[in-house]
């Protein structure tokens, strides 16, 4: 049995989460390789949509990284996306899926070190959740239909 | 005279009036009812039964009425305005009549909310002021509130309450005077802990001469325990405790308390009796039906006169 | 407007049932402006919706499609060309958009999936508060202009009850008690005179007393 | 002279490469001026970078100045040469000869990767972060330190062949030398700094010997995320959080011992209360914070209500004394400050696990020689000299300075004076003609309708992707993906040929995308876009892939893992930018000609620098004369003829062919964007309407001056403010050498609960004001009743020179305020004595109020109505930023200068003047404006008018118009997309980061399966 590798999602925040994980690079620290970044200008950016269609499409966690309390650029975009995650994490309890696949951080755009910590700390606990039940329901019918030909 | 009420006759004979409380039972046990009138009967001109108290599901007020009638004594009818139209009302009325109930109290009811039935549904087809303006036009014109004349219309001597501690304060002598407008004969206030603030509102009612319009029967309630009295501070809406009263009750001994609510409550009456325009005192001691004969004697209110 | 406010998804996911074929219809009008109904709810409803039934090892066809408003026939009748291809429509509309979309699409099931509310204001941004309870008789006029039928707890329209305390309502500390706003008000407009007039028993049949209203204008009609 | 020689003699010398000559250069190449930037460091970022957060924001601000240094077309202008000093100068100003001395760094800056491979193995030798604190990890600071490279400390490395052979890109130079260069240049910038005061050298304090006791600056330096302790507060001795912080102020400042200096640095004060009020952020309860002080010097805008906030809100202690000295507190590491208040009792002893020394700034050596090569004079404390109305001229033609070398100051300040002098600097500069947006580009392809094609371009960027990542493999993985037509290696992607390449084949394959995999797009995505618009595609249609930054530096160690993580990138950026479509960007005419309203010192400084630079300016002024608030003032601290530079600035503005001078005017209306403004005037008594058209708009409308209802005041002819004072010194100086006895009171108006701002110039000018009495009459008895002397900088030294001749001062407290009664000609005054402790009753010649400015509310409300403009709470002109665009406001195209802006001296008003004409020349530079495509586009059909974005949009841009749909001025959108996010209805999407490209990105990493 293939061991499992989580499928993380960051929507990162071009002016503080998104320089912060080039920070990271920058300083060479290493993080898994499972946290795919897609930059946004700011985190008030990120759609509730946004957050759900990832879940569905099949990642394991999504992150939603913005500029540290009151450093946003944009003023408030970032208190705005906290509020955002948590109707969404609301959402995800309602359909049985572990609201922590979802979680808001921020970071300053110096805080490489933030940045790497939390996408190892984030990937490990995705990891011990387990993959996104949304996929793992699918693959389960899919391979019980295999059987079900084979047979 | 306006009607056959015995309360009626108490404040038109000059006398201070004395009503006390029976809260009737969660079930069909008229002995309990009986058990708990027993306990008044002498001490007090007439008793009130509460009508769902607490929006709790009781014994109705007409029935338990009935059971004080029939042990010859005198009820006063409450009926709140969160449970019936004005149909529903109306009808009661008449029956309560019938059987020689002569004397309610006008009420809008606790919020469903705080009872056993929060998800039922207020009616509030009339509110408390409505409610005594229909009771009013029934005795006095014999007309229902839809305007069809009543055969033998009901003589009910006209109760309501009033809070002179709920908020906007400036508002309570007003609302008074509304429902004095509207018709009511006697008031019954909320629970008298605060009694400065009490005299405040009675300046302001004799201001306007309402105390000359409506017998005025302030509220009293002895308090059994600090935890009772720390609840209805904190807990009870409208509720004003002052915190002397609260310190006196932590002060006492624990297998005290209860005597010295009993002593709180006859050194409020007594004091409340010297303020201009009080015509009764309205004894509210529910679940401890047992202190009002000692109130009433040690308040200088007994024996009751016979009208 | 009407405010409305999205069911738990379990009640949705239950009325679905086995259902596959689902046309998801939002409205333009009250429902997206409280932020209940739109766009934006409709595609999220969607996802959810979807991912729940993958959970379930199957895959949901979902048509969303958001009305300009739900209430009346000619926006409705758009859904016309998808109707035969949805074995179910779930309305994020209010109540009045949902029946009217039963009214021409009578072979068809529909769920509902907000709980509409109330009318109300927006007192900010994400807040509705309920200002009118339609009764079809205003009295604002003899209020201050401010709504005891639909804002006190017992509608009490010779408020307040001996529950108001400190400005709130007896039910709770996050409820104003609406006497003393509109008590506030007369005082402001010095009509404070105004409030010992007794207000009459109100006559309920211009509301729900009168059975299910109709407003016909004869020279629209 | 030869065309080469005239284009170097465009460039301008900036010496110094803190905030303030980075704020300088950027200034200068904004405005698309040639700067040579030089710094004796590896690289640049001065003092600022070791910072853990800056008052008054409390925020990390390098962090986002430091990435606009690199960004495309600033880099052009800017030549930074490191590890560099100047060594001599020859010439005149428009026209000098430099020569500097460049140290070895021993690496090629070319080949190096900042890979981090030497360091790794030869740390003792490798300066990988410099600048920074020796205790501070291996770490960059923020992420552009620029260069970004290492340096070699040749003399400490032992085995140099070792270090050669272990760098993969052959970087390390191991007969790297030293290096002269000569080069011209027009005009130069010191912006050297200072450095902080060493407080080992006092005996007193332990610094050095008690390892609890430590500078402001480390204390920075622990409390920081990337400092030595990772941002974990503990206290040296033996790493265990403390309890009890106490600071010191004025460590080696304001003081009389040997090593003292007697001027006071400015911003320890501010920094204190920052740090402390930090910890308490943090720590809460957890950490008690003392603040030692003698006087608190928050004179600066707004900084009072921190000190409030401080003392009222995070409950930092302040006492009010010098303590005597800090000892150890055995056993254990604890200190004992043991110290005398004014309230008597003796010497109290306190306990304390740290102790913060508040130090301040000192003049280094080394500007002190450079000032010597430079022929340039230093001021008696060894900072630049500087005249009162010219703040950052040097005595030598062509030299300016800024920043902490012409005086100690604040980030702030800096910023202000670096933008002034850039504006002064670019004096000696021809005035350039403004780029154009789109100079020699082809006609762009219209490419709508077409499928997406795409090329796919993969860099290996020598090792540093290739290193890790199989590009091989991700190449021909790349070739699979939908849409795309070609996939190929890169190289060096940004190298001139690679480039070229790409252009080639978008032409040859007829490709209508480009996926770059390459280095982070905040530093490379501009010159991507730059190079497919030169190929004819629109810009917006390359996606770069950050498999560098985000991938092969993050994952070296794991090449397989790298390797799949680039294929989904790459896979992300197709998916993603076959969804994306042309966007035009949009572009209006710059208008270039500029408004400045009101007339005062600060308005005509910056009419007279636009005008002498070629700029047309309308001069608005409300009154019928020029002159403002200085007309009222007669002469400065330094004793200058006030009215005399007055008179002169006024013929010389209504002389100068390119201002128009506009009086009576008043504003009613305005309209337009940055650029393109229209503001409407009433005119003169007749009050006809005139309505002018500008590109840029300078807010210098001053302040008043305070005359309050107070001890007084216009009620008792012994009573007047400092201002009337001023005036009879002048005018009536027989009259007042008669006077026996004067008292002054300080903070009339000020620092109370109505006004809680201090007022900057009061205490200065009472100074001013009691050495000129003085010198009329010697034996005049001045009392001074203040609550904290705030004579900042240099002018502590007409502070100490007014106790030395005599004057009384005596503390009061806001709440018992001295009390004044007449008595008869003369003046009671009733205080309290604070040592004594008793009441103390003076009859007085005269009672002098210090009342200080006021905000002109009722204008800037006016005209903040008009302009949508932001204020301060006691009606002052906000800025955008309190220090990253100190003179900028929010509303793109205004400026502010002067004491619109908040209470300052003539000189200070001088300087934001000029900077304001820096940074209206640099919007101005361009002839275009360009308001970028990141725009939010409504579409009106599905509009619900809900208001959702109205009050969703941090900058209440979008409204709902007449058309019943919301509207979203492209000209005012700052481009978050928050209201795209928040709209129920969908109706608004933000280009480049609309729904379609951002779910298709998702698509493109999470392969469903069917």
């Amino acid at each position: 049995m293939q061991t499992f590798e989580p499928v993380i999602v960051a929507f990162c925040c071009h002016y503080c989460a998104y320089t912060a994980a080039d920070m990271a690079g920058s300083m060479r620290l290493s993080y898994p390789a499972n946290v795919k970044i897609v930059r946004v200008p700011c985190s008030g950016k990120v759609d509730t949509i946004h957050m759900m269609k990832a879940l569905e499409k099949g990642a394991d966690g999504v992150l939603v990284a913005g500029c540290l309390d009151g450093d946003c650029h944009f003023k408030n975009g970032n208190t705005k996306a906290v509020r955002r995650v948590a109707l969404v994490q609301e959402t995800l309890k309602e359909l049985g899926i572990e609201p922590e696949r979802l979680s808001m951080v921020t970071m300053s755009a110096g805080m490489g070190t933030r940045f790497a910590q939390i996408a190892t700390d984030f990937t490990e606990e995705i990891r011990k959740l387990g993959p996104n039940p949304v996929c793992a329901g699918i693959e389960a019918k899919a391979a019980a239909g295999a059987v079900a030909k084979a047979n | 005279m306006k009607t056959e009420s015995t309360l009626e006759k108490v404040f038109n004979a000059g006398h201070i009036a004395v009503t006390g409380e029976c809260g009737p039972p969660r079930g069909a046990l008229p002995d309990k009812v009986r058990e708990k009138a027993e306990l008044l009967r002498g001490y007090v001109d007439s008793v009130n039964i509460t009508d769902n108290q607490t929006a709790m599901v009781r014994m109705s007020s007409f029935a338990a009425s009935l059971i004080l009638k029939q042990m010859d004594m005198q009820p006063v009818l409450q009926m709140v305005c969160r449970d019936r139209n004005r149909l529903g009302m109306q009808s009661e009325i008449i029956g309560a009549y019938s059987h020689g109930i002569n004397t309610m109290l006008c009420l809008s009811g606790d919020h469903c909310k705080f009872g056993d039935h929060p998800m039922a549904k207020g009616v509030y087809d009339l509110d408390s002021v409505q409610l005594i303006q229909t009771v009013r036009k029934m005795r006095d014109e014999g007309k229902f509130q839809g305007g069809a004349d009543i055969l033998n219309a009901p003589k009910m001597f006209i109760g309501a309450a009033a809070n002179p501690f709920a908020d906007p304060f400036e508002l309570r002598v007003a609302r008074l005077a509304k429902k004095v407008r509207a018709g009511v004969d006697f008031i019954q206030t909320q629970c008298i802990f605060n009694i400065d603030k009490f005299e405040t509102w009675m300046k302001g009612v004799r201001e306007r001469g309402l105390d000359k319009e409506v017998y005025i029967m302030a509220g009293v309630t002895p308090i059994k325990s600090v935890g009772a009295a720390r609840y209805m501070k904190n807990r009870v809406p409208g509720m004003d405790v002052p915190d002397h009263i609260v310190e006196r009750m932590a002060k006492t001994p624990k297998d005290k308390q209860a005597q010295e609510g009993i002593d709180i409550c006859v050194e409020s009456i007594q004091r409340i009796l010297s303020i201009e325009g009080v015509a009764g005192i309205h004894i509210m001691a529910i679940e401890w039906e047992s202190a009002v004969p000692e109130i009433v004697k040690r308040s200088g209110l007994y024996p009751r006169p016979q009208v | 407007m009407i405010t409305a406010e999205r069911k738990p998804l379990a009640e949705i996911i239950d009325c679905i049932g086995e259902n596959r074929r689902i046309l998801l219809v939002g409205c333009n009008e009250c429902v997206t402006v409280c932020a209940a109904g739109g766009r934006k709810e409709v595609a999220t409803l969607a996802s959810a919706l979807q991912m729940n039934s993958m959970r379930h090892g199957k895959t949901l066809d979902i048509r969303e499609m958001t009305l300009e408003r739900q209430c009346d026939p000619e926006y409705v009748e758009q859904l016309a060309p998808f109707i035969d291809q949805a074995d179910v429509i779930v309305s994020m509309a209010c109540g009045c958009g949902v029946q009217e979309v039963v009214r021409r699409f009578r072979n068809k099931r529909i769920y509902p999936a907000v709980n509409t509310k109330f009318m109300g204001a927006s007192e900010g941004p994400g807040v509705w508060a309920e200002r009118c309870h339609g009764c079809g008789n205003c009295l604002l006029g003899l209020t201050g202009g401010i709504c005891p039928i639909a804002r006190c707890s017992k509608s009490l329209m010779n408020g307040p009850c001996g529950g108001s305390s400190k400005g709130k309502c007896e039910i709770g500390s996050d409820v104003d008690c609406v006497w003393q706003l509109i008590w506030d008000r007369l005082k402001e407009l010095g009509i404070e005179d105004q409030y010992e007039n007794v207000i009459m028993a109100k006559d309920w049949s211009t509301e729900r007393g009168g059975g299910p209203r109709k407003i016909v204008r004869e020279d629209l009609a | 002279m030869t065309d080469q020689t005239t284009d170097q003699n465009k460039t301008v010398l900036v010496i110094g490469g803190g905030v303030g000559g980075i704020k300088a250069a950027m200034d200068l190449s904004e405005a698309s001026q040639n700067v040579l930037l030089i710094d004796k460091a590896a690289a640049i970022g001065g003092l600022m970078t070791q910072l853990d957060r800056t008052f008054p924001t409390n925020n990390c601000d390098l962090c986002t100045i430091s990435p606009r240094l690199s960004a495309g077309s600033r880099q052009q202008h800017i030549e930074l040469l490191p590890l560099t000093q100047l060594t001599g100068l020859s010439g005149e100003a428009g026209n000098f000869t430099i020569t500097m001395t460049s140290a070895p760094r021993y690496i090629d800056l070319e080949k190096c990767t900042a890979c981090g491979e030497c360091h790794k193995k030869y740390p003792e030798c490798v300066r990988f972060n410099p600048g920074l604190d020796h205790r501070a990890p291996t770490c960059m600071r923020y992420p552009q330190a620029t260069p970004q490279a290492f340096s070699i400390d040749m003399a400490a490395c032992k085995d140099v062949d070792g270090l050669v052979k272990v760098c993969p890109a052959n970087a390390i130079l191991r007969d790297d030398t030293e290096k002269q260069h000569t080069r011209t240049v027009s005009s130069v910038i010191l912006a050297t700094g200072a450095e902080l005061f060493d407080p080992g050298k006092l005996d007193h304090l332990g610094h050095g010997r008690y390892p609890n006791v430590v500078t402001g600056l480390e204390y920075e330096r622990i409390m920081s995320a990337s400092g030595p302790t990772l941002g974990q507060l503990v206290r040296p001795s033996d790493g265990k959080q403390p309890t009890r912080v106490a600071w010191i102020q004025c460590a080696g400042s304001r003081g009389i011992n040997r090593e003292d200096v007697s001027y006071c640095s400015s911003v320890c004060c501010m920094y204190a209360l920052k740090e402390a009020i930090v910890t308490k952020e943090r720590f809460q309860d957890d950490i008690e914070t003392t603040i030692f002080y003698m006087d608190m010097r928050t004179f600066g805008k707004d900084y009072e209500a921190y000190y409030q906030r401080a003392k009222d809100q995070y409950g930092v202690r302040m006492v009010r004394c010098r303590p005597h000295s800090i000892i150890p507190d055995q056993p254990g590491d604890d200190l004992a400050i043991s110290y005398a208040t004014d309230a008597g009792a003796g010497l109290t002893t306190e306990k304390f696990d740290m102790v913060v020394l508040s130090t301040g700034f000192r003049p280094t050596a080394a500007a002190t020689q450079l000032a010597a090569t430079l022929g340039i004079e230093l001021n008696p404390h060894h900072f630049a000299k500087t005249q009162s109305f010219q703040p950052v001229t040097t005595n030598k033609p062509g030299i300016y300075v800024c920043g902490v070398f012409e005086s100690p100051k604040d980030i702030p300040e800096t910023m202000v004076q670096a933008s002034a002098a850039a504006c002064m600097a670019s004096k000696h500069l021809p005035r350039t003609n403004g780029a154009t947006e789109s100079d020699d580009l082809p006609p762009e392809r219209d490419v709508t309708g077409e499928e997406p094609r795409i090329g796919v371009f993969v860099c290996d960027c020598g090792q540093n992707i290739g290193g890790a990542i199989d590009v091989q493999s991700v190449v021909a993985e790349a070739a699979k993906y939908p849409n795309v037509v070609l996939s190929e290696m890169s190289g060096h992607g940004c190298g001139k040929e690679a480039l070229e390449r790409i252009q080639q084949m978008v032409v040859e394959k007829n490709l209508n995308r480009v996926v770059i995999g390459a280095c982070s797009p905040r530093t490379h995505e501009e010159l991507f876009q730059q190079t497919i618009r030169q190929a004819g595609l629109n810009k917006y249609l390359v996606a770069v892939a950050n498999i560098r930054d985000q991938n092969a530096w993050v994952h070296a160690g794991a090449p397989e893992l790298a390797t799949a993580k680039a294929k989904k990138q790459i896979r992300m950026a197709v998916f993603g930018v076959a969804e994306s479509g042309p966007l035009k960007e949009y572009l209006l005419p710059m208008n270039k000609e500029i408004l400045v309203l009101g007339g005062g010192v600060a308005g005509m400084n910056s009419a007279l620098e636009l005008a002498d630079r070629g700029f047309k300016v309308f001069l608005a002024e409300r009154n019928g004369r020029l002159g403002g608030l200085t007309a009222l003032v007669r002469r400065n601290l330094e004793g200058d003829d006030v009215q005399a530079f007055l008179t002169q600035l006024v013929d010389r503005t209504n002389a100068h062919e390119n201002i128009e001078v506009i009086t009576n005017a008043i504003v009613v209306d305005h309209q337009g964007m940055p650029g393109k403004f229209t503001t409407g005037f009433q005119i003169g008594p007749r009050m006809y309407y005139r309505a002018i058209e500008h590109g840029a708009t300078v807010m210098a409308t001053g302040a008043l001056a305070r005359r309050p209802n107070q001890y007084l005041l216009d009620r008792h002819k012994a009573v007047m403010t400092q201002l009337d004072l001023d005036s009879l010194l002048e005018d009536q100086s027989a009259q007042v050498s008669e006077w026996q006895s004067l008292v002054m009171i300080q903070c009339v108006g000020s620092r109370t609960a109505d006004n809680p701002n201090c007022s900057r110039i009061c205490c200065q000018t009472a100074m001013k004001n009691a050495l000129r009495l003085l010198d009329l009459n010697p034996d005049m008895r001045i009392f001074v009743l203040y609550r904290d002397m705030r004579t900042f900088g240099f002018s502590e030294d007409a502070y100490i020179e007014a106790r030395r001749r005599g004057v009384i001062f005596v503390r009061y407290e806001s709440e018992t305020p001295p009390q004044a009664e007449a008595a008869g000609a003369q003046v009671a005054v009733r205080f309290t004595d604070p040592i004594l402790g008793r009441p103390v009753e003076v009859t007085a010649d005269r009672l002098v109020l210090s009342t200080g400015l006021m905000a002109d509310d009722e204008t800037t409300e006016d005209l903040a109505a008009i302009f949508h403009l932001n204020r301060t709470e006691d009606g002052y002109f906000l800025e955008e930023h309190v220090k990253l665009k100190p003179v900028d406001m929010s509303v793109p195209g205004f400026f502010v200068a002067g004491t619109a802006h908040s209470p300052r001296t003539i000189r200070d008003s001088i300087t934001q003047a000029q900077a304001v004409a820096a940074r209206v020349q640099a919007l101005l530079a361009r002839n275009t404006i360009n308001l970028g495509a990141t725009v939010a586009r409504v579409d009106a059909t599905k509009c619900a008018t809900c208001l959702a974005c109205v009050r969703a949009c941090p900058y209440q841009v979008p409204f709902i118009n007449e058309d019943r749909s919301s509207e979203i001025d492209p000209a005012k959108c700052h481009g978050c997309g928050i209201c795209a996010a928040e709209c129920p209805a969908k109706a608004i999407q933000l280009s480049r980061f609309e729904d379609e490209p951002i779910l298709a990105q998702l698509e493109g990493l999470l392969e469903r399966i069917a």
